[in-house]
């Protein structure tokens, strides 16, 4: 779809200058948008749309009594949290307390400025990305990592050893997943031969290319897999473990603070949707490439918004199906066949790049 | 070949498949939830429900009261001349039931002899939820006599 | 709904109505419509493991009787270990199912203690007992059956019957100072004042709570008046 | 009896000693408030990271002192407290009282009650059944099983209403027979449960039984040998999950046991996925047992003759034990001529199979120490009293 091309905008990058124009007035104004009208309600919501989901597994209907279908049961739970007490354990290291939730839900925010929602606008217009940066698949990866910190801290600083246990267990969680989940970004970026993530979405369409998914299956499958245990989701939802942990790191977290893990907890799930859509999915491409002109008539964006809905609800599905792992097992799954299959994944694919294609 | 096959089922996640495969089909089976206020669920005609005393049927013979496990069923007569009939009768002056205590296990309605029995708990009552325990889980004679259904509370009755 | 209140009672008789007695029982009817005949205790001396038992250890086994076919065996306190032993390892009655106290305080020795033993070889179950005071502690029998332990830890918690050699002689059900044992027949059933015993820092001696005002599980008596009920 | 599809690796300790290095042990206090332990169980727990070094269970934070209210009542008046012990199989409790009650007086139970009392203990093994796998399956992880499971535990309470016009606390039995006949209608609607029942099995075997993840987190955890488990004394699918066929429907009759066919399941590698899997096959089992009990209904009455107030014979004692959904429960009475019992002790199966808890948990897990919590089914209303 054209990017908005609104007079009034012309007129602005007008007066405003270029320079001004594309790295001061455009992002401010996609940041606000997207935060506000695209990310904070999408959370909200997906925490009904997850309550709703599973309420209908489960021979149930969720929420229904806030509104109509309860659809404003998300503002209550947000005023709930809002004016609830946020308690502050006497023993706990008070600094890193506060800090832990920033950290969680920042960076998970942050991975959104370098995700292509949609096409490189037309000169004139805004694009549907805040900014295309030539590392930005570096940039994910570090940003995703950041956010564990805030568990790791948040669990240390309760001061509570259920919390203690809750962080150790995010951190060896980290650690085991994160290698799998790069190494599998890897295939990827091979076939694309860029780090961009506007580039690489383009390099899956145009004659004789397809979605990454389907030379990369084994990655896309490892990646997708570390993502949840990366996001904390049920079947690797290990650090909160509520019926062994009562509640992990966040167990002395209440109020404001609470709600800012969870925040995090579904913007991760949100970050790590929207890159799988991003590489492997094709982004805001239609499906089936050129065969069906039609499809292209329906806007980019919310191809892409549909194919992250996919996931979300895949992420719901997992979380009414299975049982959930034991740590030690969890890292045997890493360590034994996510890396192992993610190193034989890189070596196919470099063997198969290099002997079919090499000019490529 | 069984194997083999184990080994491909193993591959191809099979096992946790088939679970979202459950999981899935369920999301368009009827759901079982009663949507309280507005419907209600109808106790069977044998529920245990809130007490109700018939006493032109009571005999005053208290072994409802002797047979109470827990012994929260208080019962005062006295005998007195009807002046209709002319004969000695037994008048309840106090016939209170602890409901507060009271777990709803039938033995007074079983104990009593008179038939149809005179107390009885088929009242398909089961909202006795109060914001007072004494006020109204302690009922005497006239309430138990002239129980209705106890209205679920409405906004009204809050405030 | 309200009309269903109304209505009588259902008329829910119940099937099986006692019929009016007879004079001379009609032999004819079945077992379950005649009176019943309460089980009698029986000698049991002349059953095998009585016989085998009583060879091993003489004078150790009191009695053998059996009551509605449980055969059950008096066994002397001090004895009673190595009785479990013989009985666990010659006789395959290798599965302990209960141990339990009993207050007889009328009896000297007042305490019994009960085991109740099984064997998956013969399909049987027997027990032992074995009469207690307060200061004569039983063995154990914990070093026969790990199963023992926490039974033997009950009935010390109920009765105070002590044993001697328990690995963890201490409390199960109620906490450590806990004043009196609550199964015995002279412990008040509305309970007795614990407010010292169990918080000295907060009240004085035979101060704090005091037992049946209210709290207990049943008022000392019906409340005189009919309760005043705000209007 | 199924078998795991997997062999085990038995040697659990061995296969990751590289991975748990010694360090510093922490207590840690598990309950008894915590999500998972069942209600009010506490576990003092030495830790070595999440290693358990050792577990000491701290219990009694439900004592209600049952056994000195049974010495209070007169024994018709007790029925009603034995549903308070285990609160989701309140029928095979009031079973195993009145049992011991007519032990104790020489009651014979007719015919049609002792059928219907068949039906009622079998439909109470499935809800308890039920209830426990809806409970181990949430500790474990899995959210889902446990609405499907209390959506067809409803129905079999709605049964029980139906009967007795209670859904928990049920009072459904008396010494001599049973309070009420069946209502009209009642085996109908009781044969059109068990006919449905075992699509429903399936449904709850489909989530789990052969889920990798299921398999990981109890295949092999919480073993426990056949001679540690008849030396801990556990019993019901406990111990038949170690192995030992022992069931005492089959070994001592009572009731309606005797006319019915049904097999005793039995595990073998004695860990928690056999004991999940002997619970499963004992839910097929029950319904199998009430299908055919509903088909040999007998005709007469429901109540033994008997006297308006039962005394028990001067002096005299016995031990009733029947098979619970959670292993032997059982009652031992002693008479003093009084109607009231003289003392009552229960045999509780939760609290002898709660002394193996330690024995079970030690060495693994936190993790696995939820689901050996779980599978220990235990009740503690039951371990308290």
């Amino acid at each position: 779809m054209a990017a908005p091309e609104i007079a009034a905008l012309e007129s602005i990058r007008q007066t405003l200058g270029d320079t001004l124009f594309y790295y001061g007035f455009s992002p401010l104004v996609k940041i606000a948008v997207l935060l506000f009208l695209g990310i904070l309600p999408l959370i909200t919501y997906l925490v009904l749309a997850e309550r709703k989901i599973l309420g209908y597994m489960q021979a149930r209907v969720g929420p229904n009594r806030v509104g109509p279908w309860g659809i404003l049961q998300p503002i209550a739970d947000v005023m709930k949290l809002l004016v609830k007490e946020d308690t502050l354990p006497k023993q706990a290291v008070k600094w890193a307390f506060i800090l832990a939730p920033c950290l969680v839900v920042g960076p998970a925010f942050i991975i959104f400025s370098v995700i292509p929602f949609g096409p490189v606008a037309k000169p004139g217009a805004m694009s549907w990305f805040i900014t295309d940066v030539n590392t930005a698949l570096l940039f994910v990866i570090a940003m995703a990592t950041i956010g564990v910190y805030g568990l790791i801290i948040g669990g240390w600083s309760s001061n509570n050893k259920f919390s203690l246990m809750g962080g150790l267990r995010s951190a060896a969680q980290m650690i085991s997943y994160e290698v799998p989940q790069g190494l599998a970004l890897v295939g990827p970026l091979m076939l694309a031969g860029s780090m961009s993530l506007v580039k690489i979405v383009e390099a899956q369409s145009g004659p004789g290319k397809m979605w990454f998914v389907f030379p990369q299956i084994l990655a896309f499958f490892i990646y997708f897999v570390a993502g949840v245990a990366e996001s904390n989701r049920n079947p690797f939802d290990l650090p909160e473990a509520e019926s062994e942990l009562v509640a992990g790191f966040h167990t002395e977290y209440s109020g404001m603070r609470f709600a800012l893990f969870f925040l995090g907890e579904y913007a991760n799930m949100i970050v790590i949707s929207a890159v799988a859509t991003t590489l492997f999915f094709g982004g805001w491409l239609p499906p089936f490439g050129d065969t069906f002109p039609v499809l292209a008539v329906v806007p980019g964006p919310i191809w892409f918004a549909l194919k992250v809905f996919v996931f979300l609800f895949s992420y719901i599905w997992f979380r009414g199906t299975f049982p959930r792992y034991r740590f030690d097992q969890l890292m045997d799954l890493g360590w034994k066949w996510m890396i192992p299959l993610a190193l034989f994944n890189l070596v196919l694919t470099g063997a198969i790049k290099l002997i079919f294609f090499p000019h490529n | 070949m069984s194997a083999v096959k184990r080994f491909l089922d193993k591959i191809m996640l099979l096992d946790l498949f088939a679970g979202l495969g459950i999981t899935a089909k369920n999301m368009f089976k009827k759901k079982v939830t009663v949507q309280y206020p507005e419907e209600r669920w109808e106790p069977a005609h044998r529920f245990r429900g809130m007490f109700r005393l018939d006493e032109d049927r009571c005999i005053k013979c208290t072994i409802c009261a002797r047979d109470c496990p827990i012994d929260i069923i208080y019962i005062d007569w006295h005998q007195e001349v009807n002046p209709e009939t002319t004969k000695k009768e037994k008048v309840l002056d106090r016939f209170d039931i602890d409901v507060q205590r009271c777990m709803f296990c039938g033995l007074c309605e079983e104990g009593c002899p008179t038939e149809p029995k005179s107390i009885w708990l088929t009242t398909k009552t089961y909202e006795l939820a109060s914001y007072d325990r004494w006020s109204n889980l302690y009922v005497d004679m006239d309430e138990l006599q002239e129980w209705k259904v106890r209205p679920a509370y409405t906004d009204q009755e809050i405030s | 709904m309200s009309d269903e209140q109304d209505a009588k009672p259902p008329g829910e008789k119940p099937a099986a109505k006692p019929k009016p007695a007879h004079h001379e029982e009609d032999p004819n009817k079945p077992v379950w419509e005649k009176d019943p005949t309460a089980p009698e205790w029986q000698d049991g001396s002349s059953d095998p493991l009585a016989q085998a038992l009583k060879e091993e250890f003489g004078d150790a086994i009191e009695s053998a009787r059996s009551f509605a076919g449980d055969l059950t065996f008096q066994v002397r306190r001090d004895a009673i270990a190595q009785v479990c032993a013989s009985l666990k390892t010659k006789h395959a009655f290798t599965y302990l199912v209960d141990v339990c106290g009993a207050d007889y305080p009328k009896r000297e020795p007042r305490f019994d203690v009960v085991y109740h033993l099984y064997s998956f070889a013969a399909n049987r179950r027997i027990r032992l007992k074995v009469m207690t005071g307060e200061d004569t502690p039983v063995p154990t029998v914990c070093g026969v059956w790990v199963a023992a332990n926490w039974p033997e830890r009950e009935a010390y918690d109920m009765y105070g019957v002590r044993f001697e050699g328990h690995p963890d002689m201490t409390r199960i059900l109620l906490w450590e100072g806990f004043n009196g044992y609550p199964l015995r027949k002279d412990f008040p059933v509305e309970g007795i004042d614990t407010g010292s015993a169990i918080y000295p820092e907060y009240y004085e001696p035979s101060a704090g709570p005091v037992a049946g005002t209210g709290t207990g599980w049943k008022p000392a008596k019906p409340p005189a008046e009919p309760v005043e009920k705000p209007s | 009896m199924s078998q795991p599809s997997q062999p085990v690796n038995l040697s659990f300790d061995d296969s990751h000693d590289g991975l748990f290095a010694k360090g510093e042990e922490m207590e840690l206090n598990f309950g008894p408030q915590h999500p998972s332990t069942h209600g009010v169980l506490r576990l003092k727990l030495k830790v070595d990271g999440e290693r358990i070094i050792d577990c000491y269970p701290i219990i009694g934070y439900l004592h209600r002192g049952t056994e000195k209210l049974f010495e209070l009542h007169p024994f018709f008046q007790n029925v009603p407290h034995t549903d308070r012990m285990d609160y989701v199989a309140a029928a095979t409790n009031n079973l195993a009282y009145v049992g011991a009650v007519e032990k104790l007086v020489g009651l014979v139970v007719p015919p049609r009650a002792r059928y219907i009392r068949t039906i009622l203990c079998e439909l109470q093994r499935i809800s308890s059944h039920l209830l426990w796998l809806a409970t181990h399956a949430i500790d474990i992880g899995a959210m889902t099983p446990f609405f499907y499971m209390f959506r067809e535990r409803e129905l079999i309470l709605d049964l029980f209403e139906q009967y007795c016009g209670a859904r928990l606390t049920l009072n459904c039995m008396r010494p001599g027979g049973l309070p009420h006949d069946l209502p009209v209608g009642w085996t109908d609607k009781c044969r059109e449960l068990v006919e449905m029942f075992p699509a429903k099995f399936d449904e709850y075997e489909g989530l789990l039984t052969n889920n990798r993840i299921w398999k990981k987190r109890t295949v092999g955890i919480g073993i426990l040998p056949p001679e540690v488990a008849i030396d801990y004394g556990v019993t019901g699918p406990m111990l038949r999950g170690s192995g030992i066929a022992w069931d005492l429907r089959k070994a001592m009759p009572y009731e309606a046991y005797g006319e019915v066919e049904f097999d005793v399941p039995v595990g073998k590698n004695c860990d928690t996925y056999d004991r999940y899997v002997v619970r499963m096959e004992e839910m097929r089992q029950a319904n199998r047992i009430i299908a055919q009990c509903l088909t040999k209904l007998p005709e007469g009455p429901v109540m033994a003759k008997r006297p308006r107030v039962m005394k028990a014979g001067k002096d005299s004692e016995v031990y009733y034990g029947i098979e619970g959904p959670k292993g032997e429960i059982g009652f031992y009475i002693v008479g003093d001529g009084t109607p009231n019992p003289y003392r009552c002790h229960v045999r509780a199966p939760s609290f002898i199979n709660l002394q193996s808890l330690p024995e079970l948990a030690k060495g693994y897990l936190l993790a696995d120490l939820v689901a050996l919590i779980g599978t220990t089914d235990i009740v503690l209303g039951e371990v308290d009293r």
